[in-house]
């Protein structure tokens, strides 16, 4: 018996948003009476954190802390039309028409401040903690609560913005392929250290170094959570996951979570992640969508990292130890080789 | 998790109050104290739930369906079949203009894949439903069945889909989304070497947590309030209103709390469907998909075939790529086209290479639809990308890592599509990797820059 | 169908219910009693969404028929927290970023607990085990684990 | 027409109504038969159980252990007098399946599951149903025919000499995984050579099975790799593995002689 070491790398870049465009999100943001901020929208959190991250990006937006800001989603009664929660483009489209409302609003809250405080709006700026003041004067100043109260009691105004993002559709030429697939991309590099035993052709995977640019962290926990996840996620696709283990069979899929196989709590490699921000021209705050892009490079990286430690290439997912103990045994042969001509 | 701050950071303000901080977030207090509500977390007096009844055969045509025994069962108050589906051969992505209609909501004279729904219990209590499913008499004529790419495109293949005609899926540009960029043959004929290998995968589950389903509450307004866990309200309202021919103001969709999405949740499945059985009855319906539905009813990620053909040079350009990409879409096209459409503008991957072939193909099997999954249309052709370049390397001589420096794209490259590179980083990931993991790169290559080429 | 009463005390309350004969505690807590903190992930006994504590055992609600629970003494995460204050595996999960879309979270968080209440200082091992019969797709498992470890070290200093 | 649930004071009693009702199912642990009822099974209406305290005791005495059918996994990981079979009930299920799971119903658990139903193959188990003895193997052989009925009350078995138990399971996840191939020995050795070896099989036929040509091949032979060649040689003897989403039957074959053999030579 014997445990054999590899290890190999994999670099990927990934799209954001729905591919050729043409998926529009709006957002709706208002003030309550006393300053705080209601985000309106039909976006849907699938457990990444939406809401979370709009109320952090309106409240940039309209200089507030973010436990001011409220986020309402999901309802079609209440919210204007968002595509939808896929393709990496939760955070990109919808936190676009979340500034873009935002602005709105923000330019409003200005303009009632500046009556108050007898200025022209563009000299005032927000503290972040809830102060509007004039810019290089911060002893003239007026809390948001009150600029809110004034707006809703005093002078009629509604602090509200109306926010659309939309990225026209491309459509792709049929001779050439020429198209807009999308306009920014995350990138990653992963290299994994795997364990292979060959005599069973079980793997460990003892680390993975993950490296993501992924525009701006908006919340880098939220950030590392999604990457650590998506990690765990590129492995399993690496090594387990399947709903047909005999494919084109269609004998002995999983019906649950004991035969659908994923890697268990002491199945966990090392794993780090370093995030790189190269921020996106129309990204909001520069972010890209790192969800779904986080998970892949993994996979090869593993499968690199067997070819090393092993000498077999299985090019079918997912490697199970099946796989690559019938590749042992064909000594090496099976998928293999470098079929150079 | 570490923010490396250094690179790009010309790039960039880092003086943002809110964002850039590691804020609690909001919906985790409810998470904890498990008072976060999800669809499901709901008690309504008179709920109905639905359980569908489904075909055991991979391909058969429906002789009869025997809905009497089962009709007068006690605890069942109606069973849907196509007859009461006003819109019943749909797409979903007709509202994107992506044809033909192709699926049936509830099957009519023929099923295409093991598992296809075909009518639809409504019981008072699960129990009944189950056992009211067991009563449900289908008369089947099994037919010749298709379940691998090879067979669907092998000459004579039975046709799966008769709404297509043919086992894949025509784009405006044929049987395939096509990339052509350079002369990929003239490549080949330059190269140094050239190496063609086939890559494969079985499809993958997203298996969320909680699995896909909704509950329907007639309101006596006349709407109906549907408590979903889609991924997209509107898509899932707008699809609902086409397949029931119900005007969009009577629906009322409420979600946007899931447990678990990765892709899974953007078929419109559960909702028209439920909100029939509402409409029919005018009680309050439940359509959950048990964990063995999730599993191997709702849609995979997609098999895929891949064939990469690559012209190398000794120095390790990589001048000509060739890729045929066939996705799995099974017996229906869902978001299978779509998949297929992003597969090909991905090719060649992250690499600048000047002459590019791409040809993806959708095509139809009688097998569980696929649809999206996390990375749609990417996962596996980066997987197949990937490999192939550390087998390119190693036929070059070459370390996998300094290979992929030589190829990476940077700005101003012209990608095979016809798009001009902007915001690239993938050199400097590969730069921070070689660093975290003590990867020996040479000097010339940790010096390269995403935003500029050298001299 | 024949209905059964059952009394149980749920988080130190008396709870007293006419359920379905058969019926699981899982339906029970859900739909009779309203504590929806208890989730059905599959009803095969394959997630530990639904995982409470029994008589001081962690047990999966799906699988345990409610009228076999009469007598018992039922935790579920619903009533883990007093008033605002959180128990230590809470404030751990929450300010651990422990949970995604937190549909595991309270099955997870009872057999943390489970384990915690018999083992008050385990191993990064004895948490790995304990929590072996629970499914999460959207962490990885690593913050689960930190958190639970996170919250043994802070009822240590608690009790000391 | 619903589910219900008969609780009878005996065993016998329970058995009674399990034999006048065709659509009665004995519920124990319920991780097998309420996961049936959840998923749709309407063969059955009938949940019926036996509150008898002999189901539920552990009783260790002149050299030999009875355990009631109704006893829990985690009861026989937390039972010092058992402490060998701790890590055989510890790889059925995570904590709250154990906390269920009993060991009665593991002797009716379908491949790939029924791990603990391996040990007491290996242990030469007797069970008693209906107040007679029935060795584990004859059980098991009928398990779905002369016995598919049968009320176990409980298993009894003689201790093995401290050392000579061995389990391995072989799973694809950890530490919660169902089995790709489950082994439990009992090997005996004698000045340096093994004197007598029991040896099953879990998930390498349709129930778990014994493996009298490896056991016949050991006897004799030093505990060495050298030595327990030839038993590894026929150990896929007799077996008929299955194919399922955890592994192929050509899987299961390739590897049973290498976990074998990785257990015979453990300390």
């Amino acid at each position: 018996m014997a445990m054999r070491q590899g290890r190999g790398v994999a670099a990927v870049n990934y799209p954001t948003g729905m591919n050729l465009g043409g998926d529009p999100t709006q957002a709706l943001v208002h003030s309550t009476p006393t300053g705080n901020f209601m985000v309106s929208l039909s976006s849907v959190d699938l457990g990444q954190g939406m809401k979370q991250i709009m109320a952090q990006i309106c409240a940039e937006t309209i200089g507030v802390p973010t436990d001011r800001v409220i986020v309402d989603t999901a309802d079609t009664d209440t919210g204007p039309h968002c595509m939808g929660t896929f393709a990496s483009r939760g955070t990109h489209r919808a936190g676009n028409a979340v500034i873009a409302a935002a602005r709105e609003a923000r330019q409003v809250m200005l303009e009632v401040a500046a009556e108050e405080l007898e200025v022209n709006a563009s000299d005032l700026d927000t503290d972040g903690a809830g102060n509007i003041h004039v810019r290089g004067a911060p002893q003239r100043s007026i809390s948001i609560f009150d600029t809110a109260l004034s707006a809703h009691f005093k002078r009629g105004r509604s602090i509200s913005g109306r926010g659309m993002f939309l990225i026209p559709r491309s459509y792709p030429d049929a001779e050439t392929g020429a198209m807009k697939p999308s306009t920014c991309y995350a990138h990653a590099c992963t290299v994994a250290e795997v364990e292979v035993d060959d005599e069973t052709g079980e793997v460990n995977v003892l680390t993975v170094k993950n490296i993501f640019e992924i525009g701006r962290a908006l919340n880098p926990k939220m950030v590392e959570q999604q990457l650590v996840g998506g990690s765990w996620m590129g492995i399993s696709h690496a090594l387990y996951e399947t709903t047909e283990p005999y494919y084109p069979s269609r004998e002995h899929g999983g019906r649950d979570f004991n035969e659908y196989l994923m890697p268990g709590p002491g199945d966990l490699a090392q794993t780090e992640v370093i995030v790189l921000e190269r921020p996106a021209a129309d990204g909001p705050y520069g972010a890209k969508g790192p969800g779904e892009m986080c998970a892949n490079p993994q996979i090869p990286a593993i499968a690199n990292a067997i070819f090393d430690a092993v000498g077999v290439r299985i090019d079918t997912l997912p490697i199970t130890p099946e796989r690559i103990l019938r590749a042992l045994k064909a000594n090496g042969t099976e998928n293999a080789g470098l079929v150079a001509h | 998790m570490e923010l490396r701050k250094e690179y790009f950071a010309d790039e960039r303000k880092d003086d943002l109050k809110e964002i850039g901080q590691p804020r609690l977030r909001s919906d985790a207090l409810g998470h904890v104290t498990g008072t976060t509500t999800f669809f499901a977390d709901r008690n309504l007096p008179g709920l109905l739930h639905l359980k569908m009844v489904r075909s055991p055969h991979h391909h058969a045509r429906i002789r009869a369906i025997d809905l009497s025994e089962a009709g007068r069962h006690p605890g069942v108050v109606r069973i849907l079949t196509a007859d009461d589906v006003p819109h019943n051969v749909y797409t979903i992505l007709t509202l994107i203009q992506v044809g033909p209609e192709d699926e049936t909501v509830l099957a009519t004279d023929k099923v295409r894949w093991k598992g296809e729904a075909i009518v639809a219990i409504l019981a008072d209590s699960e129990r009944a439903a189950h056992e009211a499913a067991e009563r449900v008499k289908v008369d089947y004529e099994v037919l010749p069945a298709v379940l691998s790419i090879d067979e669907a495109l092998a000459p004579g293949a039975p046709i799966v889909n008769e709404y297509h005609g043919q086992n894949y899926y025509r784009y405006d540009s044929g049987e395939s989304r096509k990339v052509r960029f350079g002369d990929v043959e003239a490549g080949f004929a330059g190269a140094d070497h050239i190496l063609e290998q086939t890559y494969g995968s079985g499809p993958i589950e997203h298996a969320p947590t909680e699995t896909t389903g909704c509950i329907v509450v007639p309101e006596g307004s006349g709407r109906y309030t549907c408590y979903t866990n889609t991924q997209a309200m509107f898509f899932t309202l707008d699809n609902t209103s086409i397949i029931l021919q119900m005007d969009g103001a009577k629906l009322h969709m409420v979600g946007g709390t899931v447990g678990g999405g990765f892709g899974g949740k953007v078929d419109v499945i559960v909702e028209p469907i439920a909100i029939l059985g509402a409409k029919l009855t005018g009680r309050p319906v439940s359509f959950i998909y048990s964990r063995e539905e999730e599993m191997q009813i709702s849609s995979p990620r997609a098999a895929e075939k891949l064939v990469i053909k690559d012209g190398v040079m000794r120095d390790g350009r990589i001048v000509a790529r060739y890729v045929k990409a066939y996705i799995d879409a099974g017996a229906y096209s869902r978001h299978s086209p779509y998949g297929a459409q992003k597969s090909a503008a991905h090719f060649p991957g992250p690499y600048t290479v000047p002459n590019v072939w791409v040809d993806s193909h959708c095509v139809y099997t009688n097998r569980t639809p696929s649809s999206a999954m996390r990375g749609f249309g990417v996962t596996i052709g980066d997987f197949a990308l990937e490999v192939q370049m550390d087998k390119l390397a190693r036929l070059v001589g070459m370390d996998p890592l300094e290979f992929r420096f030589v190829n990476a794209y940077r700005d101003g490259d012209m990608k095979a599509h016809r798009q001009p590179t902007e915001g690239a980083a993938l050199i400097e990931c590969m730069q921070e990797a070689a660093r975290a993991s003590n990867w020996p790169v040479s000097e010339k290559y940790l010096q390269m820059s995403s935003a500029r080429r050298e001299g | 169908m024949k209905k059964v009463p059952v009394q149980f005390t749920l988080n130190g309350e008396d709870k007293a219910e006419f359920v379905e004969s058969g019926a699981t505690l899982l339906k029970a807590l859900r739909e009779k009693i309203g504590d929806t903190s208890v989730k059905a992930g599959c009803q095969q006994g394959t997630c530990g969404s639904c995982a409470v504590i029994v008589d001081g055992e962690l047990r999966l609600s799906c699988l345990t028929l409610a009228e076999r629970c009469d007598g018992a003494a039922i935790e579920t995460t619903g009533g883990l927290a007093h008033g605002e204050v959180l128990h230590p595996l809470q404030r751990a999960f929450n300010e651990g970023f422990a949970t995604q879309c937190g549909f595991c979270t309270p099955g997870m968080i009872m057999a943390a607990k489970a384990l915690l209440d018999g083992n008050p200082q385990p191993s990064r091992e004895d948490v790995v085990e304990a929590i072996s019969g629970n499914i999460c797709r959207c962490t990885g498992y690593e913050p689960i684990i930190q958190a639970i470890l996170a919250a043994a070290r802070a009822n240590s200093l608690s009790a000391a | 027409m619903g589910l219900g649930l008969k609780t009878f004071p005996t065993l016998a009693a329970a058995g009674e109504a399990l034999a006048a009702s065709a659509t009665a199912r004995y519920l124990g642990g319920g991780t097998l038969v309420v996961r049936s009822a959840n998923e749709g099974d309407v063969r059955f209406d009938t949940y019926v159980t036996a509150s008898e305290q002999a189901l539920t005791d552990i009783t260790v005495a002149d050299g030999r252990a009875t355990i009631g059918a109704g006893v829990t996994m985690a009861r026989i990981v937390r039972e010092p007098a058992l402490g060998f079979l701790a890590p055989v009930a510890k790889a059925v299920g995570g904590a709250a399946i154990r906390n269920m799971a009993t060991v009665g119903g593991n002797l009716f658990a379908p491949v790939p599951y029924g791990d603990f139903a391996v040990a007491l193959l290996a242990l030469d188990a007797n069970l008693d149903i209906d107040g007679q003895p029935v060795a584990a193997s004859t059980f098991l052989a009928g398990r779905d025919t002369t016995h598919a009925r049968a009320l176990v009350r409980s298993v009894s078995f003689a201790l093995p000499v401290d050392g000579t138990f061995k389990f391995a399971k072989a799973s694809r996840i950890r530490p919660k995984g169902v089995s790709v191939v489950t082994i439990a020995a009992v090997v005996e050795e004698r000045a340096g050579t093994i004197s007598s070896a029991r040896i099953a099989y879990g998930c390498m036929a349709d129930r778990p099975i014994r493996a009298p040509a490896v056991e016949m091949a050991l006897v004799g032979k030093a505990r060495t790799a050298e030595g327990i060649a030839a038993a590894l040689a026929v150990a896929t003897e007799g077996t008929t593995p299955p194919t399922d989403a955890i592994a192929s039957a050509w899987y299961r074959s390739e590897v049973l002689p290498v976990h074998l053999k990785r257990l015979l030579l453990s300390a």
